[in-house]
């Protein structure tokens, strides 16, 4: 920062068109965003945070039941949008470079890709959502989840109470996490316009590194959701 | 105490006066601390008020003064703390044979029972020199049992029971206040406590029994059926319940909780959640089968197949059997 | 917070793929398992890993060049942890449930 | 201290205010000046609802009957007394009038490191404010700011859903608010200003940018969840269907302790500002002052099951947050011992800023040390939802908190309009908001042991008294307040033109003209200096006074 200051006024006519006025130069500009997105994320750490504050205490108190529901979704579907997520993080990552390298073409199909395998992660995740809708194990009014045996207790049946807290956790849980990816989707289609239109360079490709910090921040969250919801109590 | 403008409030159980002398302490300790810095802000502001030609001196700092002024108060804290902490627990840690009251709030009022089967509502006659402990819930919203002349609150939740406990020494009649806002009529929430002496309070009890809340509890647990699994001998379905009551209860899981009133409660309301060790989890739940009263007097009878009324001695063992965490952890 | 290396990091964002990829396969696995209370510990300890390669690698927390980023991840952490700690502290010493 | 008289300017220059004319220029401005402006006008309506609101209390309280309005409308007069004047005044108060104007200034920068996204926040505050207003006005809530479980998700019928969503969307503004600050101070400081040069007023919005990113959240999850029950009939926190009452005061007072800080911490620092300016002092044990704010806001997210002593929770937690209540007073006390210990050998000058900043400290100093007879679990059982709580926390927010953000208003009020306040109309403002709150407040605390409830609108004949007191001095409190209002109003079209340092005080913002111009200084100021050195200052008064731009 301290040497910029000494060419303070010249400085103005090189002004990268994308240079805000009271920046003193591209690095602060940078740093800014960088951190400000940075910050940001431990907000929304702090978000998810009280949901895995209840889910804990409800998970500490009714575990036998929180097993039998969490037995309940499908694990195998949790597991591939697991890994759906995590290459979308490659291809992220990978965007990322392609802007830092001039490279466009693999820019343009590396935002493409991400964009898709967050849509196929919906897809999945809606699909989920459908099962549990026929299985009546939305909470509300036509929840049930009668007869549940809980794992490895047979003979005892799970509390539909305390199911449908774990059902509504989850719901809003993974319905907080899917709200994120689709805002993450808007932001990519946003970016992925940019890209096409040209305005990264080597120089200036904040935007593309933000965004790919917030989709790394949902996968991150995702990385924990599932196995705290798809995998209590799996075991025969 | 009906006076117009009082000072201090009424003192009229034991806590109180812990309550009222660690106030006194602390009123002296801010009040010489308040006065401390006071004096030096009037007496700093008059003497180096502002004077043609004369500038301030640059006084950068001082770390031995941080120091002290670092640790004093810290240690005072902790004094303040430590004594504070001791008040709370004897106001959390019920005396061992208290006579027992039932409460159960509502949206807005407070419905009183005694272990001998008096009910009252909004206000509640105790004796004068004797232990009593209250086992709250409410039917609806959260509620507050606040007896400001026995310096004594604890709110009372649904779902559950938490516990206070007194010690009254002045015969009056004091205030009973709900300090937990509960909707439209919470300022309307109010009874009375009438401290008794003994003599009188004999009398008051002699009249309109229904019969011990125990008895009671013992019908209800024969008309509901429960006693066809909970047999006094070990043929029944379910555990033997008599002596059950205070003491440790090995579960399924491994675990081992204290049978204490939530534990009674939660049997019944939710007897999947915590199973006997050696038991089927067969046990239907008396959710919405049971109102907050019937509960209670079921509680009462389940604690009362484990006080044999019978010898001193008997009690005395009974009471050293007991593990001594049990009485402490039970207000929760 | 690019550090313009001329060094191609490609070699080491598809190992961390890798890396994540098999996480996930040894998390499931893993589930099926029975370990008794160490199933969920081990669950959340592969997480954990997965999330911090994430973050070092993909999020480029290890190359950059300044402490502040690592503070202000390690202190979010830290607060979260405060939540989590403090409330169930009040859960784990008291016999509700 | 005198006014330096000002130089009669002529010509105007341009500056922030007459750049542009007409409210497009004011609604869409990036200016963090013009922005806290919009915050300064927005806030002053709020304070005067919940001000209103207070007074209806207060009346309804003269008399020991339920007699002036109904139950129900009493409920909702403190509920929304409470909410308007935490969420929509006291938290945004000084970080977004004071803060947003001089953060920048103050560090040398040109503007906050985003400025559309404090135009975001602004707007997400009038949203928030917005829906508030129409939550009030078609009905109102009648929880207790705290709406507590499970009275507010399945008992009230009144408009919590519309309300914790007003809280939630303010709570977003306040958030950006708080990375806006953090970034800026990180990233936008000028030349020169190492953190050691800092003024105070910055390390002390600093510490609440830190909670308001880290707590804020945790309320927005807990306002969802409250919506998400209430609609859905869900049971998270309803006993009833399996959930436990308490999380929700666990997740609440996660948020809302914190927040007590948000409130205090910017007025600690505005109060540090205006100290070593009328003592003409460098603060006495600068980094001390500095970290201890930053200690209160770590600290402050370790105690806040303070507030549920009684609530239920298991006796060890309790033992542990409230020894970790007193860890918290510390720094608190390390503050008060410095302020005075700077005024020592000082230069002390009596204008009203100077008079509210003694104030802020004597009525601080008692709220505080009323919050360790709280913090004591012994006494906490008596006095906790009674009066005592709430003539604790207003001698800290009101007495404390309010008083420093009147005292900054005078303080930069020159700096802000171009012009001069009426100084002997503000002293006399001062002294009666200083008489009035005393006895608008210390009545309560005598009520509060004595046993009276909080939130009661009818209450025993033998607490009129201290009630009727109580209510007198909220009339007196009134008029103090109306004043400054009305004057600070006068000024901007009678006053006189301010000079661009009229108390000769050290600090960036001053070296700029009054009011400044739009990006704040004509050249990149480079810093050589120390903070607070007031001991230059005073020495070549005469010869010249030093004005950049
Ligand atoms: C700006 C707001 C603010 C601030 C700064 C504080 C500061 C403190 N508060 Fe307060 N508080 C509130 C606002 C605030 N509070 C509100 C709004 C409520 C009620 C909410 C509701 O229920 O609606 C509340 C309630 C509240 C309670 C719960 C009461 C109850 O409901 O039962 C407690 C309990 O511990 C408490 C404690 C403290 C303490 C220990 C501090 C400390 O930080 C104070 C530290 C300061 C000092 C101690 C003074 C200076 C020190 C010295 C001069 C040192 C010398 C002293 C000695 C050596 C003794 N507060
Ligand atoms: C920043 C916070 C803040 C501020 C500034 C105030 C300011 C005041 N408060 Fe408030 N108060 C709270 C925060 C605050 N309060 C909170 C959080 C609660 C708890 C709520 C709950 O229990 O849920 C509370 C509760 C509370 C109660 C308890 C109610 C109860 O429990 O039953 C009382 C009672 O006296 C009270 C009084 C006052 C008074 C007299 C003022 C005075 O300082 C106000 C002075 C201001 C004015 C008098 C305005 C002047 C304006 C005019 C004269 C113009 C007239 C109006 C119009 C033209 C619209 N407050
Ligand atoms: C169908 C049989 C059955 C009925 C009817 C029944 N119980 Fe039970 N009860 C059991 C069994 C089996 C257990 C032990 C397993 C468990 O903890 O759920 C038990 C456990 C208990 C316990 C805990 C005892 C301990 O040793 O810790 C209590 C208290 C209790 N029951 C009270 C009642 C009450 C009161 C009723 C009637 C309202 C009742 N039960 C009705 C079968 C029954
Ligand atoms: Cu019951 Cu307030
Ligand atoms: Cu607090």
């Amino acid at each position: 920062m301290s040497d910029s200051t000494l060419i303070g006024l010249h400085h103005q006519e090189e002004h990268h068109p994308e240079l805000l006025h009271h920046f003193a130069e591209a690095q602060q500009q940078r740093d800014a965003a960088s951190l400000g997105m940075w910050i940001f994320l431990g907000t929304e750490v702090m978000f998810f945070g009280g949901l895995f504050c209840a889910y804990l205490i409800y998970r500490r108190a009714y575990f036998g039941d929180f097993g039998a529901a969490s037995k309940s979704i499908n694990a195998t579907l949790g597991a591939t949008n697991t890994a759906v997520l995590i290459c979308s993080s490659l291809t992220v990552v990978l965007a990322v470079w392609a802007a830092q390298t001039a490279r466009r073409s693999l820019l343009l199909i590396s935002l493409v890709i991400t964009m898709l395998l967050g849509l196929v992660f919906l897809g999945i995740k809606a699909d989920e959502y459908k099962d549990k809708f026929e299985e009546h194990h939305v909470p509300g009014a036509s929840f049930s989840f009668d007869h549940v045996p809980i794992p490895g207790h047979p003979d005892q049946y799970a509390n539909p109470r305390h199911a449908e807290i774990f059902f509504a956790l989850y719901f809003i849980m993974t319905g907080l996490h899917a709200l994120h990816m689709i805002i993450g989707l808007g932001l990519f289609a946003w970016l992925l316009f940019m890209a096409w239109k040209g305005h990264f360079t080597p120089e200036y490709h904040t935007p593309i590194e933000i965004g790919g910090l917030y989709w790394h921040f949902v996968d991150i969250v995702w990385i924990y959701l599932f196995p705290l919801l798809y995998l209590i109590d799996r075991h025969p | 105490m009906f006076d117009n403008f009082p000072l201090w409030p009424a003192r009229a159980s034991t806590a109180s006066g812990n309550v009222d002398a660690l106030f006194i302490f602390l009123l002296i300790v801010s009040g010489l601390m308040t006065l401390l810095i006071f004096t030096a802000l009037v007496y700093f502001a008059a003497r180096y008020r502002y004077r043609r030609g004369v500038s301030a001196e640059q006084i950068e700092g001082s770390i031995p003064l941080e120091l002290t002024w670092t640790t004093i108060p810290f240690l005072v804290f902790l004094v303040i703390f430590a004594w504070g902490a001791v008040v709370y627990f004897k106001s959390r840690t019920p005396p061992r044979d208290s006579t027992e009251v039932y409460v159960v709030a509502k949206q807005w009022m407070w419905k009183l029972e005694h272990a001998e089967g008096q009910r009252e509502i909004n206000e509640l006659h105790v004796p004068v020199g004797q232990d009593v402990k209250l086992i709250m819930t409410s039917q609806d919203v959260i509620h507050s049992f606040y007896v400001p002349a026995f310096r004594m609150k604890q709110d009372v939740l649904p779902g559950r029971y938490t516990m206070a406990w007194f010690h009254a020494t002045k015969a009056g009649t004091y205030h009973l206040f709900c300090a937990e806002y509960c909707g439209t009529q919470h300022s309307g929430m109010i009874g009375a406590i009438v401290v008794m002496e003994p003599a009188q309070y004999e009398a008051w009890m002699s009249g309109g029994s229904t019969g011990p809340l125990s008895a009671t509890g013992e019908k209800i647990f024969a008309e509901l059926g429960c006693a066809t699994c909970h047999r006094t001998d070990t043929q029944g379905r379910g555990p033997n319940l008599q002596g059950v009551f205070g003491k440790p209860v090995l579960l399924e899981d491994g675990r081992t909780v204290t049978a204490d009133e939530n534990y009674i409660r939660e049997s019944i309301l939710d007897p999947g959640a915590k199973i006997v060790s050696g038991f089927k989890p067969v046990m239907p739940t008396f959710q919405g089968l049971v109102s907050e009263e019937q509960l209670n007097a079921l509680v009462a009878y389940v604690k009362s197949l484990s006080q044999p009324v019978a010898t001193p001695t008997s009690t005395a063992a009974a009471t050293q059997q007991d593990n001594p965490k049990a009485a402490g952890s039970q207000v929760q | 917070m690019s550090d313009h290396s001329k060094s191609s990091p490609l070699k080491m964002y598809f190992s961390v793929w890798a890396a994540l990829l098999l996480g996930t396969f040894i998390t499931y696995k893993a589930a099926y398992i029975e370990l008794g209370r160490f199933n969920a510990a081990v669950a959340l300890i592969i997480a954990t890993v997965k999330a911090l390669l994430v973050a070092l690698f993909f999020m480029h927390i290890k190359g950059a060049h300044e402490k502040l980023l690592k503070l202000v991840v390690i202190s979010t952490v830290f607060f979260l942890f405060i939540l989590l700690f403090l409330s169930m502290a009040d859960y784990g010493t008291r016999s509700w449930s | 201290m005198s006014m330096a008289t000002a130089t009669i300017q002529t010509v105007e220059r341009e500056n922030y205010l007459n750049k542009e004319y007409g409210v497009g220029s004011w609604l869409f401005t990036t200016d963090h000046k013009r922005i806290a402006l919009l915050y300064l006008i927005s806030i002053t309506f709020f304070f005067f609802i919940g001000g209103f609101f207070a007074l209806l209390i207060r009346l309804e309280l003269l008399t020991p009957a339920g007699d002036l309005v109904q139950a129900d409308t009493y409920n909702k007069l403190f509920t929304m007394h409470g909410m308007v004047m935490v969420f929509f005044f006291l938290i945004p108060s000084i970080p977004a009038v004071l803060g947003n104007f001089l953060v920048p200034m103050m560090i040398g920068a040109k503007d906050l490191a985003f400025p559309r996204i404090n135009l975001l926040s602004w707007y997400l505050y009038i949203i928030g404010g917005v829906m508030m207003m129409h939550c009030v006005l078609t009905g109102g809530v009648d929880t207790g700011w705290t709406f507590y479980t499970p009275f507010s998700t399945a008992f009230t019928n009144t408009k919590i859903v519309e309300a914790g969503l007003s809280i939630f969307v303010a709570g977003f503004s306040s958030i950006l608010t708080g990375l806006n600050f953090v970034v800026t101070i990180h990233r936008m400081r000028a030349p020169g200003m190492t953190w050691s040069r800092l003024p105070l007023f910055i390390w002390a919005h600093y510490a609440t940018s830190i909670i308001q990113i880290l707590g804020t959240p945790v309320i927005a999850i807990t306002i969802v969840l409250v919506a998400v029950e209430r609609t859905l009939h869900l049971g998270i926190f309803d006993p009833k269907l399996g959930g436990d009452p308490l999380l929700f005061q666990h997740l609440f007072w996660f948020y809302s302790h914190p927040a007590v800080y948000i409130m205090i911490l910017p007025s600690m620092g505005v109060v540090t500002e205006i100290i070593a300016c009328f003592a003409r002092k460098r603060i006495f044990g600068y980094s001390f002052v500095a970290f201890s704010s930053i200690a209160i806001a770590v600290f402050g997210f370790l105690v806040w099951a303070h507030h549920m002593f009684v609530a239920g929770i298991s006796l060890y937690s309790a033992l542990i947050f409230s020894l970790l209540s007193y860890a918290v007073a510390v720094p608190s006390a390390v503050k008060v011992f410095n302020w005075t210990a700077t005024l020592y050998k000082g230069s002390i000058h009596y204008d009203a800023p100077m008079l509210y900043a003694f104030g802020f400290i004597g009525l601080f100093t008692m709220g505080g040390l009323t919050g360790l007879f709280l913090a004591a679990l012994g006494i906490d059982v008596h006095v906790t939802d009674t009066y005592f709580v709430i003539a604790h926390f207003h001698y800290i927010m009101v007495g404390g908190a309010l008083m420093g953000y009147l005292g900054g208003l005078h303080f930069w009020w020159p700096k802000i309009s171009g012009r001069l306040y009426p100084e002997s109309w503000a002293r006399l403002a001062a002294l009666i908001v200083f008489l009035g709150f005393n006895l608008t407040f210390f009545p309560q605390f005598v009520l509060g042991y004595l046993g009276m409830p909080r939130r009661y609108f009818h209450y025993p004949q033998e607490f009129q008294v201290l009630n009727v007191l109580s209510t007198a001095g909220a009339t007196v409190l009134g008029v103090g307040y109306l004043l400054p209002m009305i004057y600070f109003l006068w000024s901007m079209r009678y006053g006189k033109p301010a000079p661009d340092n009229p108390w000769n005080a050290a600090g960036l913002e001053w070296m700029t003209s009054s009011p400044p111009t739009t990006f704040n200084f004509e050249t990149e100021p480079v810093v050589t200096w120390e903070a607070y050195n007031y001991d230059e200052l005073d020495k070549p008064r005469r010869e010249e006074v030093k004005v950049v731009g």
